[in-house]
């Protein structure tokens, strides 16, 4: 057996073991911790996988942005899951049927990393072979991500955009008002503040270095988004969220959720202008690569514009609800 | 030769960061409470880190990937001893005492003082 | 120019006015940009269906990429008439949610509440005209999301629309997650996501487990977002505690869509040779859709909120459209389509009055209902006639259905299903009796003046009623589309 | 060589992993996926060695990111009980 | 069905393994976070096994290096990215919803949601505990 083999399977048996523990455990701390540490291992394998870009966005969302999420929202509801009460012998049945069926399906399937699968001989060769041409940039994931299949991406938007705006209409509401309250902070905590200061800008730099470098390297608007809302977050974890909505207030946030959302269906509309169809950016540039180029630039940056200013405004949405939990909880 | 050397090099960092982080990982398993067990992860963890990735750095030369990897050591060099002086903070202050022989009943009861914190 | 790129700007325009919509400063802002987009999705999806039945099959390449490659929008007359449903209620709804939304839901959320239905339209709208798999899953969660938020937007009058909300989410989820497996298998086998490409690659494998497997997940996860029988948890408590807006436009098109992207995977891709075909249907569909015709009414039966009620009831239709498929004959199918058409006109209508009767008295059970046919009586009249219509009288579109249905059921030598079809059909007269022996049998409850819904909420219910009607006594524009795009998807040629 | 490290590494990730666990009290916790986090990112960025493609250390860089701001996070938890501000005349503890 | 068959259907199996802990963690889980993270862990699993299907052995990462060289399959990756944002927007909505949930009810475990549930329909608990038998 190759190294290579090995570390996939003990990656899986990490899965396997983080999963179960999941399952067991009753402690719901410790259970969003593990689903980070679930987030992370799976990112990794998906590196080892070769999926570079989707680690990327793995680790960023299911170890960051789903965490804090899910911090969040155990800070407003309870940190403990009572045990089981109804009987499991149903769910238990159904979930070994579906098992069952799928391993029945894996019979017939193509064996692991074989070359002359069905897929990797059909559309995908296409991609390989003719996105240095057509579009003219090495990573081949930005190229069909954005150009090739742009429409499923412009629906990646929209689908972010909905999650926003659903959060802003489920909890704007129960956000408190900042008047009058005493606001408290980390401000005590010299340490955090200090290493905090001096790497917001660093952050922020790699934010744009991901997004601007998506043509060449693993990364993309969506990445970016991310790291760019994370310097927000943690801004506000550290200095305050009353300090983060003075720099970034709510209402600019939402307007700029729409904006990306806008941004990218609009460079679809530009196409007609030259009878072109939908979402064709070979009109953009003097020829089709140029075209492309600038076309995959602009939805990009679409596409971080309105996954950083959503992420901004859920953590707002969910980190100014009023917190009901006591201190004798602890 | 010189590939030789650095090879040398590279490995023998390699080798003792890797020795730390499994050290460090053994202690966070086997030590007794979470004081100890904070000192065994969170100061191996840090050196054997950096060791691991200026193994690494060795390895590829002078190059853009060299870069990025002095960026995440220069990274880890930070935030790790600060998230471990966090949590240790967070831990005292939230009246997690630390297992001392005998001693420990006096400040028992309120978490630790005000003038505990940095 | 621009006719040649109607298929796209059926889904673009309304997802492009969603962003738009945040800018609205005032819910009625929002609301006249709904309503604007919602006309003009309307007049596209005509226009489409006017091409379709012109010109045969369109197809939009998006990007200019060919299709394998890139996403293609392929519309026949089976999409384009869902389209035209869900385009068509949405438009019908609107005036009415103005009213009914401005009563049921915080004010600080009306513009964003408006964004949240323009999404839901562009999701629903997006995965029924497109030609490739995961597009439509992409689409599928657009519409889903959206709705889960929607439904949730009733908890300002009750807050167990936040539960149902929620069940709806996970269930949601799991669906759309089995939808994904499935989809990934058959890329799996066969390298592509393009629909028409699938539909060739697919009777060239032949026996194979994995596509097997594949269909059956496809079929688990769309039969629950369709509310397919014991899958159908779900639904009762969204559609009754949704605000009642959403509850019509919910009722009237989101299982609509999951019913047609089911009958698109069925027919079309695995198509009828595909070796579990024909036992799953046989076997599987035909025996849940008998068993919901009958289990959902009797349950309806019971329900004292009569929203729920009317959920139920939802769910015993979906069973007679999933009947009409599982014959997989021309006029079953023909039976299916026409009832996705008939049955929106209805359980728009039906849920409509009700919402009336929620918007004056907060709620709408039995006990509400009491004398209610003096006084509201238009709004009466009109819960009277949809449950006429319901019921399958003659000279409604009800009717029409269920005539199809049982001379699709004889028509495959099934005679026990036809009599079944028409027996449960006297299920649904117990529970609409029940109604409306309360509310003109039954005097009014002290103190209960007579009033009337205002005009904004009647008219748009009887305009739908009216349709009932009018589709009713003439049926041949319907049946001749339903024809056509049973044919459509049958393959057969017209 | 890579191997060995990458061995120490999946050793040392098992061991975090157990300890995380384990607890018993929450810090333990923290403390152990963070420093389960830190093997990742030095995990990853050794694969990248054996395969010969170590051009992806963004996604390392990143992992060190998101390792910190969960860490963060965790203890603003801890400490205030929420993410947003802690408020009240109740102060951050009695 | 030999070794080699084993070894390159495990990929497979594991995953399969992890969906159904997800899947089981959903339905048989009465507490709302933690029937999220179900989601989330079954959700992710789906991921792998997109991504598992789209490696070639000996294949290096979609990115252009200039050299002839075999590629893995960039089409799953792609669907994937996609899969992840609704992931996460799932959880986010999802989030929210309990987040309300336990500022209706108090709770945000399944049994006594639906308790309170009953209470209202059927006026006293004793009366909703006798309709459902």
């Amino acid at each position: 057996m190759s190294i290579e083999a090995i570390i996939n399977i003990a990656l899986f048996v990490f899965l396997g073991l983080t999963a179960f523990a999941i399952l067991k455990l009753r402690a719901l701390f410790a259970v969003v911790m593990l689903s980070a540490v679930f987030s992370l291992v799976s990112a990794a394998l998906l590196v080892h996988l070769d999926a570079v870009d989707v680690a990327f966005t793995e680790a960023a969302v299911g170890a960051g942005i789903s965490t804090v999420l899910m911090l969040a929202t155990l800070a407003l509801t309870s940190r403990h899951e009572k045990a089981p009460t109804r009987s499991q012998a149903l769910p238990l049945i159904v979930v070994f049927l579906t098992g069952f069926a799928l391993v029945y399906g894996t019979l017939d399937m193509p064996r692991f990393g074989d070359p002359q699968a069905p897929i990797q001989v059909h559309v995908a060769p296409k991609y390989i072979a003719d996105t240095q041409s057509e579009i003219g940039i090495p990573n081949i994931v930005t190229a069909v991500l954005a150009s090739y299949r742009g429409f499923d991406t412009l629906g990646e938007v929209t689908v972010i955009f909905t999650a926003g705006i659903g959060v802003l209409l489920l909890l704007a509401a129960f956000i408190r008002e900042p008047e009058g309250l005493r606001v408290q902070t980390m401000d005590h905590h010299l340490v955090l503040r200090v290493v905090t200061k001096v790497l917001i800008g660093p952050i922020l730099l790699f934010a744009l270095y991901v997004q601007f470098h998506a043509d060449y390297g693993p990364g993309g608007g969506f990445q970016a988004g991310i790291i760019f809302a994370s310097a927000f977050i943690i801004y506000a974890l550290v200095f305050g969220l009353e300090n983060a909505r003075k720099a970034v207030p709510g209402r600019a946030v939402r307007l700029l959720v729409a904006c990306g959302v806008l941004l990218y269906g609009g460079v679809g509309f530009v196409s007609f202008l030259f009878g072109k169809n939908y979402l064709n950016y070979s009109v953009l540039g003097a020829d089709q690569v140029a075209g492309q180029h600038l076309g995959i630039l602009l939805v990009e940056f679409g596409v971080g514009l309105t996954v950083a200013a959503v992420m901004v405004s859920t953590f707002y949405a969910f980190a100014g609800q009023n917190p009901p939990i006591g201190d004798e909880d602890w | 030769m010189s590939a030789l050397v650095t090879d040398a090099v590279s490995w023998a960092l390699l080798a003792s960061g890797s020795l730390l982080v499994v050290v460090g990982a053994l202690g966070l398993i086997r030590m007794p409470d979470f004081y100890t067990r904070m000192h065994a992860a969170g100061i191996t963890d840090t050196l054997g880190a950096d060791l691991i990735l200026l193994g690494l750095m060795v390895q590829a030369g002078f190059s853009l990937v060299t870069v990025k990897l002095l960026l995440i050591a220069a990274f880890l060099f930070f935030t790790s001893p600060t998230s471990t002086h966090a949590i240790a903070n967070a831990a005292l202050t939230a009246g997690l005492k630390p297992r001392v022989a005998e001693r420990s009943s006096a400040g028992k009861g309120s978490a630790a003082p005000e003038g505990g914190e940095p | 120019m621009i006719a040649a790129h109607l298929p796209i700007l059926q889904v673009a325009v309304p997802l492009v006015a969603a962003p738009l919509s945040v800018f609205c400063r005032r819910g009625a802002t929002a609301w006249t940009l709904t309503f604007v987009v919602s006309i003009g999705a309307f007049l596209i999806s005509i226009a489409l269906l006017g091409q379709v039945l012109d010109q045969g099959v369109l197809s939009y390449q998006l990007g200019d990429w060919a299709a394998p490659w890139g996403i293609e929008y392929r519309v026949d007359a089976a999409n384009a008439m869902v389209l035209l449903i869900i385009s068509g209620i949405s438009t019908v709804v609107l005036p009415y949610a103005r009213v009914s939304i401005a009563h049921e839901v915080e004010a600080h959320n009306q513009t964003l509440f408006y964004t949240c239905y323009l999404l839901c339209l562009t999701g629903l709208l997006g995965m029924v005209i497109t030609g490739d798999a995961f597009n439509a899953f992409v689409f599928l969660e657009i519409a889903s999301l959206s709705t889960y938020v929607l439904v949730a937007m009733g908890a300002k009058r009750d807050r167990r629309a936040l539960t149902a909300a929620y069940t709806y989410l996970v269930m949601g989820t799991i669906g759309a997650t089995f939808f994904v497996i499935g989809v990934g298998l058959l890329y799996m086998m066969t390298g592509t996501l393009n629909m028409a490409d699938l539909a060739e690659r697919i009777p060239a494998i032949g026996a194979n487990r994995t596509l097997v497997v594949a269909f059956a997940f496809i079929v688990t996860g769309l039969g629950l977002k369709l509310a397919l029988f014991p899958m159908h948890l779900w639904l009762p408590n969204a559609y009754a505690f949704a605000p009642s807006a959403v509850t019509v436009f919910l009722a009237a098109t989101a299982t609509k869509a999951a019913v047609y992207l089911l009958l698109r995977f069925l027919f079309t891709i695995f198509g009828t040779s595909f070796p579990t075909f024909e036992p799953t249907l046989t076997y599987l569909l035909l025996p849940l859709a008998v068993i919901a015709m009958f289990a959902a009414s009797t349950v309806a039966i019971f329900q004292v909120d009569i929203k729920r009620m009317l959920a139920y009831s939802s769910i015993a239709q979906l069973g007679y459209m999933v009947l009409g498929m599982s014959f997989a004959t021309v006029t079953g199918l023909t039976a299916t389509i026409i009832h996705l058409f008939n049955h929106a006109l209805m359980k728009g209508a039906l849920f409509m009055a009700l919402g009336a009767v929620v918007m004056r008295f907060g709620d709408a059970t039995i006990d509400t209902m009491r004398g209610l046919g003096r006084v509201m009586p238009w709004t009466m009249a009109a819960f009277v006639a949809g449950g006429l219509s319901l019921i399958g009288m003659p000279l409604t579109v009800g009717f029409i259905s269920k005539w199809l249905l049982v001379t699709a059921a004889l028509e495959s030598g099934l005679w026990p299903i036809a009599v079944l079809v028409v027996a449960s059909s006297l299920l649904a007269v117990i529970y609409i009796w029940r109604v409306v022996e309360a509310a003109y049998f039954e005097p009014p409850p002290e103190g209960v003046t007579a009033g009337e819904a205002p005009p904004a909420l009647l008219i748009p219910t009887w305009i739908l009623i009216g349709a009932n009607i009018y589709f009713g006594i003439d049926a041949s524009l319907t049946t001749r589309v339903a024809g056509e795009a049973a044919r459509a998807l049958l393959k057969t040629a017209s | 060589m890579f191997t060995a490290t990458m061995a120490a590494l999946l050793a040392a990730m098992i061991l975090a992993l157990g300890r995380l666990y384990l607890g018993p009290t929450l810090y333990d916790r923290v403390l152990s996926a963070n420093s389960f986090g830190t093997k990742t990112v030095l995990l990853i960025g050794v694969m990248g060695f054996l395969t010969g493609r170590p051009d992806f250390l963004d996604i390392s860089l990143l992992y060190a990111l998101i390792n910190f701001i969960g860490t963060i996070a965790v203890l603003k938890f801890f400490r205030y009980r929420t993410l947003g501000d802690r408020v009240g005349p109740s102060g951050d503890r009695q | 069905m030999g070794v080699s068959d084993i070894l390159g259907l495990f990929n497979y199996w594991m995953v399969i393994i992890l969906m159904m802990i997800g899947f089981y963690t959903v339905v048989s889980r009465g507490n709302l976070v933690k029937k999220i993270v179900g989601l989330n862990i079954f959700q992710t699993s789906v991921f792998l096994l997109y991504i598992s299907m789209g490696k070639v052995s000996g294949g290096t990462a979609p990115i252009l290096t200039g050299k002839p060289e075999v590629y893995s399959n960039p089409l799953p990756h792609v669907l994937i990215l996609t899969a992840i944002v609704v992931g996460v927007a799932t959880t986010a909505l999802g989030l929210a919803l309990v987040v309300r949930i336990k500022n209706a009810y108090d709770t945000i475990e399944e049994d006594e949601i639906q308790a309170a549930d009953d209470e209202t329909e059927f006026g006293d608990p004793q009366a909703a505990e006798d309709h459902r038998r």
